[in-house]
């Protein structure tokens, strides 16, 4: 496959079946067709990525209409790779999708719910692959939108209010990024990020610009939760259908971070912003607050997907530190940390979503004896714990490593010191569900609890097979990672 | 404008603040034919002040209009505002001065529209040609954003209550005759102004190459047209004569109609939404690819319209002690 | 077959292995056959790749890239080979110990037990061959990981409680100190191969060698020094035969073998002695080696004092690693294989008690002789083993020992394995002496039952007590000639000690 | 000490920017919420407004008689953004609706006692 128009077709594809979806009565006909779709822009992001490793940086101007004029798609590494994590869960989740969602959703909703999945995967492809920041902003929306709904459309009336304050935090924070972005327009004259890239070291000492990037990146901070701004994501992973909760847990903070490496270092990487503005040093302090934090908080709930979701806190701490320190090495960790934690974090979430069908909660109860009676979930579940932890053969062995190795490169020890640290408190954390699973009975009344559908089970040990192979294979992870590192650094292939 | 904004702090009947906040829409509509963004005006005129408006007062019919008062105290949200808002005055000391001719923005990017568009695309409002097709992209996306908010207000409010449904759209119908049956000047005004409107939509659909106006303007009118419907002579009446599978496939069908030109000029041998490989020569070519896609612009929104506008209208309880019960 | 092959097969079978027992969990004898018939295949795969190694061949392998220029590798030097050839030999002894064991107590959750041993093993053996720092951490933890299920076995309150001790101290040592040094050598060398002579070399200031080699004696929490040993005698709730694997086959081995092979191929032996950055370590293994001892004779419970008796004898190896001088090198090389088959002994001796007796008290255990005669006469062997009295193999390592540290010139330390042996008498001896020599405490079933109050919670009657399953004497008997045998004939070993601190 | 007045227009955006967001920060009714929000919203359309504006120019509507226009690109961005908007304020009014059904209430005080109470 190499045609020029893969890039687009990729998100035109979810985007236009979308309403397929929509006018359609039943689930079965509408979960068929996106599974079809979801796995096509799936092996289209694939496609995209080997053309991308294989030929450098694709750009694909829509309409014939040159950037930065027109809008166009310029597709480098770390978008592919992007890309892939995206529509690979996005893929996976919606296999597991059928018996779930026929679980957890009624039957005349269930159309919908594809509808706005698939919406929401396009968003979120959209913006892994545009170079215009407008254009991003309206992918923003049809993802934030389409998840709002799809975090609501949860039988937990707490959803609702999830979902509601989510809803005003995101859109506090696109409206933040709308306004960074009219800044840089104001004194640059082009949407193009590209172009922006090329013409922002004229004006870079100006007070607007200043204002501008701080407003991007507050707005964009809300968007993947970064502590303090985090207020709205463990209720809305905590409530959300299993399923949403796997999608958004793995791929939508992980894009809102994407951005902001587009905005820190594609944009004002010529201006040395992270350097010169002490924007690194902030986002290193909080993102060290956001580890022991929401690690510590993470210790003491007794829903499961809420103490995932504060661990998620953690994880997007390691992942904006890694970013932080501005270096090769720590950059690369930070993505390899997005790409590492989709993986286990899915695997994890998709554990609990069986765990919710098969028992109906997701408390820490809830968990007793499934050891036994759950086996194969069960396993899934403490191979994500292992990786969550940092055990060696996991993939998170393998974000650590780099994150502590780029920590210690800068001679920052007392960070490498911290990071090891606040992963102790991840044993605690995940011991406390394993613990309970494997040395607690089954509650007689739960007599008849029994292994999760097939359907469900295989992709949720995909995604905990990867994240062993990955953790023992990581050369290739790793080396796309680095020069997707390196190319944002602007030394890159 | 800022004593409304003031305003709207201090008020706690929530009624008056929706109607504040819509006129604080007409206002900045006001602002903005001033600014000479007349499409924007059209559109904020619109949205803002009518449907946004009628949307929060027909919440406010189902939530109760009275705010209750505020325990805690808001010292850190007025920290927090007045930062940002310092933060924001601080990045305005180095912008160009308003109306500057010389700023930036007007000299990069902007000046091939002005002085390409004509041949290039042919509208002679910029606005279309960058809309339509230099910027065709985002309103694609812009389409799909609207496709979703309908499609999630279906999903959310779509089928809540039904029980109560049947035997409350029957009381709801029973009041508006009532009530109707009384204003017989009003029906028969309505009956003559609607066709009115609706053709008065199909000219801001087709106008919108030369003057303001556009798909997404025209299909809010149209919208409107229905909503009046729905009000004057009842929900029901209304849904009857716009059932909701063609609102539903209204919806799907703009935004087909949109993203099936940018696939069609894919197939014929361009880009992703390249018009001018559409006809023989580009600039008929680029003509067809809007008007297509102005029209799937104009179906989407008004399904979209409709659509949001029904499904909030159907809960609205029919007496004070309905909404009691609730 | 190469040397590689069988190298990469012994480390592979074990895990075919695992499968294979979980396959037939269901008919216990299939699965016990499958045991013994991998565990037997495994050793004499490791024994293919001995003759090479001791010609002085070093067979080499390398699987995945795990990260960029850190590979999975394997590379079996003698250091490696010796602890491989105890792993996958004991796990023969203790896989027929076990077959009596579990089935004498009827221990559920039998299938579970063999399948995590055998994955236990297959990563002791990993850690045998790894070729680099980094392998050798992965085996590391799998091996913790894998042991988990093994230590908390039971399910009860106490096992959970263990294991949580268990699993925090050891991942909690691992992954804050010893990865934390791993990758800190890899920022300092950008290497992690395990090299004659060490990398370290003109790598890193004395201060940074001096830290660097604590964080990895410390953050093998598996080498139980002091104050990081609490996990050793939590794990005592397991069964009998885990604490086995535990002492003497796999983990604690693991942890002082870990500790050798730093010392001797990530630092270098000259370099450390140049340095000089772990002579406090000396005085820490030292303190401990007393320390544990002492704590060993306030236990009553025999699993709890042979545990802490465990603590103390592997610090002797620390300290032979600390001393950084060729013989005490060698002698601890020397004692992981000693104290494996003397401790081994010990713990099928206690188990063998427990089966047949059901008692787990010292105190309780006099006059045991007359009804155990062979285990007791067994303990007594072991016992002398590890006091390192002639004819048995302990004699050796504490041999080497202590001419490492008159050629470090530190008598204190020769005073200090002095003191250890008569401590070790001291704890050790009366369990069996008293065993033959003392009066069984309970009244003849023919007396008054005045004292029966008293012994309420002694399950069993003396007189019932016969010795344990025979599965179990055959095994005590092999670690028992082993013990002996490697008195009279401890030259293959030496000399493959040798090889290790004198390459060329 | 010379005042810029050619910003002055700008600060009044700024002021209605910053009234709205303190709406939609500190109010604890939900529709209060969603206004405030609107407020913002329309305020940030302003601004790009404001920023097309060139002096003495018309609307962006080509014709000979006119020789100077004012900026397009902000407008079209603007359009797209009112758009976004209205999708936002009806997926939110939405959503209080259904809270309100779920939860009898639309203040946020309540609410949180609520979920409290709730804590399954």
């Amino acid at each position: 496959m190499t045609s020029p128009h893969l890039p687009v077709l990729m998100v035109v594809l979810p985007l236009m079946s979308a309403p397929f979806c929509a006018v359609m009565r039943r689930g079965l006909p509408a979960w068929s067709l996106a599974l079809v779709v979801t796995w096509t822009s799936f092996a289209l992001a694939l496609a995209v990525l080997t053309q991308v490793l294989d030929h450098g940086t694709i750009i694909y101007s829509i309409g014939d209409w040159a950037a930065p004029w027109g809008i166009e798609y310029r597709i480098d590494r770390i978008g592919a790779f992007m890309a892939v994590i995206v529509s690979g869960i996005g893929a996976l989740s919606l296999a597991y999708s059928r018996r779930s969602i026929a679980h957890e959703i009624g039957v005349r909703r269930r159309p919908l719910f594809y509808t706005m999945f698939l919406l929401s995967l396009a968003g979120l492809l959209g913006i892994s692959v545009t170079g215009d920041a407008f254009n991003l902003f309206v992918f923003l929306e049809i993802s934030s939108l389409s998840s709002y709904v799809l975090i609501s459309l949860a039988s937990d009336r707490r959803a609702l209010t999830a979902a509601y304050r989510y809803l005003i935090m995101g859109t506090i924070g696109a409206t933040f990024y709308i306004i960074g972005v009219g800044l840089m327009y104001m004194m640059t004259g082009t949407l193009n990020l590209a172009d922006l890239a090329a013409r922002v070291p004229e004006v870079a000492g100006t007070r607007t610009i200043l204002v501008a990037l701080g407003f991007l990146t507050v707005g964009i901070s809300l968007k993947l939760a970064l502590f303090p701004l985090h207020t709205w994501l463990p209720n809305a992973y905590a409530f959300a259908p299993s399923v949403v909760t796997v999608f958004l847990a793995s791929t939508a903070t992980k894009v809102a971070i994407y951005v902001l490496l587009r905005i820190l270092f594609t944009v004002f990487g010529k201006a040395d912003v992270i350097h010169a503005q002490e924007i690194g040093d902030v986002l290193m302090v909080l993102a060290l607050l956001a580890m022991f934090v929401a690690s510590l908080v993470a210790i003491f709930q007794d829903n499961v997907k809420r103490l995932l979701a504060f661990s998620s806190l953690a994880q997007v701490g390691y992942m904006i530190l890694g970013v932080s320190m501005a270096t090769a090495t720590g950059i690369s960790a930070g993505i390899i940390h997005l790409f590492n934690h989709a993986i286990m974090k899915g695997a994890l979430f998709m554990a609990v979503g069986c765990v919710f069908m098969r028992t109906g909660s997701v408390r820490v109860e809830a968990f007793a004896g499934l050891g036994r009676a759950m086996p194969v979930t069960m396993a899934a579940f403490v191979v994500g714990g292992l990786s969550l932890i940092g055990v060696p053969a996991t993939v998170g062995f393998i974000s650590k490593w780099t994150l502590i190795q780029a920590a210690l490169e800068t001679g920052a020890w007392p960070l490498a010191v911290l990071i090891l640290l606040s992963s102790l408190l991840a044993i605690v954390y995940v011991w406390k569900v394993v613990e309970v699973a494997y040395f607690q009975p089954l509650p007689s009344y739960r007599g008849d609890v029994r292994e999760a559908p097939l359907s469900m089970v295989l992709p949720m040990w995909f995604l905990a097979g990867c994240s062993i192979y990955f953790g023992i294979d990581a050369a290739t992870t790793l080396g796309i990672a680095r020069d997707a590192a390196a190319a944002l650094l602007g030394n890159g292939p | 404008m800022t004593v409304i904004g003031i305003g709207l702090i201090r008020m706690r009947n929530l009624f008056a603040v929706v109607m504040l906040s819509g006129i604080y829409s007409l206002l900045a509509a006001f602002l903005y034919v001033i600014m000479d963004a007349v499409d924007v005006a059209f559109t904020e005129a619109a949205v803002g002040a009518g449907i946004a408006t009628v949307l929060m007062l027909a919440t406010l019919a189902l939530t109760g209009t009275q705010e209750k008062p505020s325990r805690h105290t808001n010292l850190l949200s007025i920290a927090i505002v007045t930062v940002t808002g310092a933060a924001l005055v601080y990045g305005t000391l180095d912008m160009p001065e308003y109306g500057d001719p010389d700023a930036p923005i007007h000299h990069h990017v902007v000046p091939r529209y002005m002085n390409d568009s004509a041949h290039e695309v042919g509208p002679p409002n910029v606005v279309t040609s960058v809309l339509a097709s230099y910027r065709g992209f985002d309103t694609l996306g812009e389409v799909t954003v609207i496709f979703t908010a309908a499609v999630g207000v279906i999903a959310l409010i779509g089928r809540i209550r039904r029980r109560r449904s049947l035997n409350h759209d029957a009381r709801l119908n029973e009041r508006w005759a009532d009530t109707m049956s009384s204003k017989p000047v009003l029906r028969v005004l309505t009956k003559l102004i609607i066709p009115l409107i609706m053709l008065f939509a199909l000219y801001v659909q087709f106008h919108g190459d030369y003057g303001p106006g556009g798909g997404f303007q025209a299909g809010v009118i149209f919208a409107s047209a229905l909503i009046l419907y729905g009000l004057i002579f009842g929900i029901d009446t209304a849904r009857r004569a716009v059932p909701e599978w063609m609102t539903r496939l209204g919806l799907a069908l703009g935004v087909l109609m949109y993203a099936g030109t940018g696939v069609a000029g894919l197939v014929m041998g361009g880009n992703f939404l390249n018009y001018s490989v559409l006809a023989h020569d580009h600039l008929h070519g680029q003509h067809w690819g809007i008007f297509t896609i102005e029209l799937g612009v104009g179906i989407t929104v008004a399904a979209a319209m409709v659509t949001i506008f029904f499904t909030f209208a159907r809960l609205l309880p029919v007496d004070p002690n309905d909404e009691k019960r609730s | 077959m190469s040397p590689e092959t069988a190298m990469l097969l012994a480390m592979a079978l074990p895990l075919v292995g695992a499968a294979g027992i979980q396959l037939a969990g269901p008919w216990p004898n299939l699965r016990e056959a499958v045991t013994l018939l991998t565990a037997t295949a495994t050793f004499l795969l490791v024994v293919q790749v001995l003759p090479s190694v001791a010609a002085g061949a070093r067979p080499e392998a390398t699987l995945f890239q795990m990260l960029p220029g850190l590979s999975i590798a394997f590379r079996v030097e003698p250091l490696g080979m010796i602890f491989a050839l105890i792993a996958s030999f004991l796990w023969i002894v203790t896989s027929v110990y076990s077959i009596g064991y579990m089935r004498g107590h009827h221990e559920e959750n039998q299938t579970r037990f063999y399948t995590f041993f055998a994955v236990a093993i297959a990563s002791a053996l990993g850690i045998a061959f790894a070729g680099n720092m980094l392998t050798l951490f992965l085996f590391y933890e799998v091996l913790t990981v894998s042991t988990f299920p093994l230590v908390t076995h039971h399910g009860t309150e106490e096992a959970r409680r263990s294991g949580r001790t268990y699993l925090g101290i050891l991942l909690g040592t691992s992954i804050c100190f010893q990865l934390f040094a791993i990758i800190w050598t890899w920022t300092l060398t950008g290497t992690l191969d395990f090299t004659d002579g060490g990398i370290l070399e003109g790598r890193a200031s004395a201060l940074v060698i001096g830290v660097l080699f604590a964080l990895y004696v410390y953050g093998i929490g598996k080498a139980a020094l002091m104050p990081f040993h609490r996990w050793l005698p939590a794990a005592m709730v397991a069964p009998t035969p885990v604490s086995a694997l535990l002492h003497a086959v796999a983990v604690v081995k693991a942890g002082v073998f870990t500790v050798l092979k730093v010392t001797v191929y990530v630092f270098g032996i000259d370099l450390l002695r140049t340095v000089g950055g772990s002579e406090w370590l000396q005085y820490m293994a030292a303190a401990t080696i007393v320390i544990a001892s002492l704590v060993a004779m306030g236990k009553d419970n025999l699993k709890a004092r042979l545990a802490y008796s465990t603590i103390s004898q592997l610090s002797y190896i620390v300290l032979g690693a600390t001393l950084v001088t060729s013989w005490s090198v060698v002698g601890a090389g020397m004692h992981i294989a000693m104290h494996a088959f003397g401790k081994i002994t010990l713990f099928f001796c206690a188990g063998a008690i427990l089966v047949a007796s059901h008692k787990t008290e010292i105190s309780d255990m006099r006059g045991l002789g007359r009804a155990m005669p062979f285990t007791m006469a067994a303990f007594l062997i072991g016992s002398l083993s590890l006091i390192g009295l002639p004819p048995m193999g302990g004699l050796w390592s504490k041999w080497y020992l202590a001419l490492g540290a008159l050629e470090a010139d530190k008598m204190f330390f020769v005073g200090v394995l002095m003191l250890s042996s008569l401590l070790n008498v001291a704890y050790l001896l009366p369990i069996p002496l008293r065993g033959f020599f003392a009066a069984p405490p309970e009244p003849e079933p023919a007396a008054d039952g005045q004292d029966e109050g008293d012994h309420g919670h002694a399950p069993a009657p003396a007189d019932g007590i016969r010795e344990a399953p025979l599965a179990c004497l055959i095994a005590i008997a092999i670690t028992v000639t082993g013990s002996v045998v490697l008195f009279f004939y401890p030259d293959p070993l030496f000399d493959l000690m040798r090889q290790v601190v004198s390459p060329h | 000490m010379s005042v810029d007045w050619g910003l002055f227009n700008y600060w009044i955006v700024v002021i209605l920017m910053m009234a709205g967001f303190y709406v939609v920060i500190a109010q604890g009714n939900l529709v209060k919420k969603i206004v405030g929000l609107n407020i913002f919203q329309v305020s940030v359309f302003v601004f790009y407004i404001s920023m097309g504006k060139v002096e003495g120019g018309s609307a962006p509507i080509l014709s000979d008689a006119v020789t100077l226009y004012s900026n397009p690109l902000p407008h079209v961005l603007i359009l797209t953004a009112i758009v976004v908007g209205v999708a936002t304020t009806a997926l939110g009014l939405a959503l209080v609706v259904r809270i309100r059904d779920a939860y009898g209430s639309v203040e946020e005080d309540e609410i949180d006692r609520y979920e409290q109470e709730q804590e399954d």
